[in-house]
């Protein structure tokens, strides 16, 4: 096994891979931006190397920075995490070349599974499912109209280097077809600086719903079920689940062979995501492969009893895989919210800044995966990511209670989070009868949500209203801000209309 | 003292009124109190646990009652506060009794007006240019933070009469990004 | 089920079963003394209701104020939690007659189980194994010399009414025996005012391994496999494991069985537990049954996958069990440390106060049930318990180091904790092979041991003197305390020679 | 500055020295430094996280020590701290340059001294009497705290010259109990 192992990444999962590194004896060497010097990872860490200025781009995307300190530290290995460089083929290009271990898997792997049109081709090639359409890009509207006609409408254009919903278009009948084709061309070609597109069939209300895979270098390749992630804002997940509430022992037999079948004709090894579209009649359909540790597998850990990233730096150091497909038991519920530093009640917008207060939840099953402290301040320049909230219960409406009263103890002061919005997702018949997918949110929530729920204990109202009453009357009202005068403006600002979607090119990891 | 507090709900304002004795300002305090709330008598036994974040038992029932300023959102007669009390969250405006001779400003939507930034991050592009006749809804500026665009709306239709801010400026919650007239 | 239950109880256990009662939508009830009108158990309830001054003889012993509190709250049941009345079946009675539900046993269950000598016989009756010797009070000189001549020296004189390990004296030979005696009776009757002793043989290094029992109002008795809980300083329970390493499935069994006929036979319901003593040839003895939740239950929760609290509320209201003996399931390994506020460096003394910083583990599978927050002060009048840290692991070895590195991130600042303290047992070789028995801890490291680690890493002992020297020129040395003067005696006081056992008749739960 | 510091180990004392730049008491500071210890140069990199906690990279490596003075162990000339480096704790007493000048109290056992209690509670027994001559590791008083009684006893042989308790009487850390001579 690996005595020290570089971390290239920072926040919540930087924490988790020291956490796991701890229990197995490996040193920790976190990298770190000028902003980050009193982050929780540096903290962590048995070694801390500055490598530049707050922007990523300058920082924990720089492969030359990041491999000097692997050099610098005596690294044997490198954890990439999710987001920043984790699905940078160049990268992992660059670890071999410099003699260090990409934990994840081999280079080929990536580049196949990071362009869209690609992967397509080469699983229909093994008949393996995917969403009906083109597997290459359309050079032409001719060439669209007739592939469109034979699919049949509604279809789908989307960019090849695509991600984050841009470059989407949703087209509904033939003669939308030519101005969609062209704006879909000019938004890839702004978002990605490739204008290529390619078209699917359009599934209607599909659900989201992926399957974890393992594979070592010994050629075993398992699945560890599936994982719900229907429960998206503007193609950004915001809770997940295992299992999910409508795959049955038999579509999990059949979606987890069809995807370490993937993952073998990818050559695939390390730990991996195949994402597949489930459509109303549950046919389910390749929509891509994340070729590292997904956001989400605390809620998989919960329930099959597997540490994941003590998986990935045993297979990353050789060690054959501990278990056959049949010792993977799956026990219970498992649910995941995403805390994000963002007001649910201001349009969704970000909200950096100092952390004055903490207060994490505990208690039976539940598990809060965090990469912020109290006193630490909230820098804008990275993923609003602050912690991820998980709870195990016995069955689904266990799972959900054990949530609702988790966010119950969970306080951030001093920025907003979007805690609140969960408690209106558990409170929801849909979701409680597991009656999602990927449009829920947008549908049912965000659109006519506010941010104030409605009490429904006068008694607490008077309490509120006593409360704030005699906090002004001791503190006096505070210090007027320099937005006094616009202050209605402001209020105006805070309800206006809004759009937000990812910066980057590629959708939250 | 008599104070005057204005619920904002997401259907619109109730009108709210709480008396009690004052209670000074001794920073670690507690006690007993009667109050009065829209005409009903209560007692109640409160405490502070941490700055901003009360315990209070009205009767016997126990509430733990966060307070805290919604930033940037003080009008020179009353303070705004986000409240929050267990599952619950309100918008409370409460009115200082040492102001209350001013009253609500009005008119809210006359005369110029500026659009000051939500929130802190760096203006990515300006869609509008000054002298230009915008309708409600349009785009104003993109402001980018934590890896998200957000586009910032008019919330009327009027004329740009000045943009202060430039593409690629970082900015902080509550400058003036440009005048609406 | 019920809509309101009081808590006859405060700390960490209010808390723990205030969250149980969350999750199922079931109102809580507090009650609490003056100095706890800020406790996080006073927080966390519905309703709270003050029942006296500090001193628990005022406030959470009595009887009458706690059933007022209930009348008036409305509460239908009690959860006495551990200690306080959690044991005293004139509690359960007064409930009774006051029609509110005990959630626990049937009076004469708890009578049966409060006296040692009545639950030998019992046991003996019905040919259950305790250790051998007498099942009455030996009323004579002469009876002592006769019976411990039959079972054979060495052999322990116990208190009847004894526990705390009071009124205790082992006996090696004949000639000891007069001295012992009468020595065992006074202080019997100092302690727990009644001379009564009786005779066992003595058992060498023995284990304490406990089995978790449930039993509903419908005649379904199941036990929830073991815990081991050899790990004892001075006859408290300081740490303990589920399950225990010297325990297979043959033994578990036997014990399981023997266990429930024993709650059969005191007609028992609800949780319980029945511990025994394990001799060097795993041969088990009954010790004593304790009639209500247990401070350790959280890792037979995380072995088993059950909820022992909710599982109490359900049996309490009438509800048959929901799992049959071979629905039970054990999966992998759980640990649990009490984390009290005691001052290992300092002989243990008790180390009440202002917590200035608190600083809970988290990430996979750490659970910590504590009552206490940052700002709260911890009162002296009551248990050190200031939170209990489990954790589980796929196997012994994992849950090991998984404690080691959740121990490692938590951080009391303010007050003295034991935390240290278990670094030590996890790094013992005896420890770490499952060499452990209830003598261990005394014999092995409570002994020699002092506060202070020695480094093994020359530069955190350069960065530790780096910090203090950088910490005192820039605060300046701190104000003088009023002891500076004595500080040589102080210092002396510190490292003097010290006793410290329970002030309570039993010992802690 | 240069700073003596004594470190107390289960085994004795060592006897270290560090030298650095004075680095201003500004509450929240940080910033690389020089220090030579024990004749060792190094350079670390230093922040202070909370009041007495300091992340620490000497070289690159990273350390969190939290400082913490001992309770009621303060000397006139030194200062005592518990400091913990992780899993290690150490009990190091830092010797302020300010107070250099003063040397080390000796004749730690000479004289008449006073006994004092070392932790907050409750005296349930006083177990000697004025004018009683007692031996070494012999009970003196049992103090109750949370639950636990905690019998102290005589560091030493000498006789009890004053009792300054009363059974029953509430104790804070630091007070005199008896002085023996």
């Amino acid at each position: 096994m690996f005595k020290k192992i570089l971390i290239a990444n920072r926040g919540e999962i930087a924490v988790r891979i020291m956490r796991a590194c701890r229990e197995m004896d490996i040193r920790t060497v976190a990298v770190y931006s000028d902003i980050d010097r009193k982050a929780q990872h540096v903290r962590d860490a048995d070694e801390a190397y500055h490598i530049g200025p707050a922007s990523s781009s300058e920082s924990y995307l720089r492969i030359d920075r990041i491999l000097d300190a692997a050099r610098r530290s005596g690294a044997e290995a490198i954890h990439p995490g999710y987001g920043f460089l984790a699905e940078n083929p160049d990268f992992a290009r660059a670890c071999k070349e410099a003699g260090v271990t990409f934990i994840g898997p081999p280079v080929a792997a990536m580049e196949l599974m990071g362009s869209k049109t690609a992967a397509r081709r080469a699983l229909l090639g093994a008949g393996l499912p995917v969403v009906p359409g083109t597997d290459r890009n359309i050079e032409s509207l001719e060439e669209v109209r007739s592939i469109a006609s034979e699919i049949g409408f509604p279809v789908m254009l989307k960019a090849s280097e695509g991600g984050g919903g841009k470059g989407l278009r949703l087209v509904a009948t033939p003669d939308e077809l030519e101005s969609a084709y062209r704006d879909a061309r000019s938004e890839a070609q702004n978002a990605f600086n490739n204008a290529s597109v390619y078209l699917e069939k359009y599934i209607g209300r599909p659900r989201h719903v992926e399957i974890q895979i393992l594979g070592d270098h010994h050629g075993n390749q398992i699945y560890l079920g599936e994982r719900e992630c229907s429960l998206q804002r503007r193609h950004q997940k915001v809770m997940e689940e295992c299992p999910s509430p409508i795959v049955d022992q038999d579509l999990r037999r059949k979606m987890g062979e069809a995807a370490v079948r993937i993952g073998a004709l990818a050559g695939y090894t390390n730990a991996g995501t195949v994402e597949f579209l489930l459509d109303q009649d549950r046919n389910f359909y390749f929509l891509e492969m994340n070729t590292r540790l997904q956001v989400e597998h605390p809620v998989t850990e919960m329930v099959t009893g597997l540490d994941l990233v003590k998986a990935q730096l045993k297979i990353a150091a050789g060690e054959p895989l501990a278990w056959r497909q049949d010792d993977i038991q799956m026990r219970g519920w498992a649910l995941e919210c995403r805390i994000y530093a963002e007001d649910p009640a201001n349009n969704f917008f970000p909200s950096p800044g100092l952390i004055t207060r903490l207060k994490v939840p505990g208690g039976p099953w539940v598990r809060d995966d965090g990469g912020v402290y109290e006193g630490w301040s909230v820098p804008l320049e990275y993923d609003p990511l602050l912690s991820k909230l998980a709870v195990w219960g016995n069955d689904r409406p266990e799972a959900i209670a054990r949530m609702r009263r988790a966010l119950g103890e969970y306080n951030v002061s001093g920025i907003q989070t979007n805690i609140p919005f969960f408690r209106h997702v558990l409170d929801h018949a849909d979701f409680i009868a597991g009656r999602i997918d990927t449009t829920f949110i947008d549908r049912a929530l965000t659109g006519g949500w506010v941010g104030d729920i409605e009490s429904v204990d006068p008694e607490a109202e008077r309490a509120a209203m006593l409360a704030a009453a005699l906090h002004a009357s001791r503190k006096g009202s505070s210090q007027p801000s320099p937005v006094t005068r616009g202050s209605k403006w402001k209020t105006a600002g805070r309800d206006s209309l809004l759009n937000n979607c990812p910066a980057r090119r590629s959708r939250r990891p | 003292m008599r104070i005057d507090i204005k619920q904002h709900t997401g259907s619109g304002t109730r009108n709210h009124q709480i008396e009690f004795n004052p209670v000074g300002t001794n920073p670690v305090a507690g006690g007993r109190l009667q109050f009065v709330i829209d005409g009903d008598r209560r007692e109640a036994n409160w405490v502070e646990i941490f700055p901003g974040v009360y315990s209070i038992l009205v009767g016997e029932r126990s509430y733990e009652i966060h307070v805290a300023p919604r930033p940037g959102d003080f009008g020179a007669q009353a303070t705004s506060y986000d409240v929050t009390a267990g599952m619950h969250r309100y918008h409370l405006e409460v009115w200082d009794p040492r102001r209350r001779r001013h009253s609500a400003p009005e008119g809210l939507h006359e005369g110029p007006q500026e659009i000051l930034a939500p929130m802190p991050g760096r203006i990515v592009k300006i869609l509008v240019a000054e002298n230009q006749e915008i309708g409600q809804g349009e785009g104003l500026v993109v402001i980018e933070a934590m890896k998200m665009q957000n586009e910032l709306r008019a919330p009327r239709a009027g004329r740009v009469d000045r943009v202060y801010v430039k593409e690629g400026a970082g900015i902080e919650t509550g400058i003036k990004l440009l005048r609406l007239v």
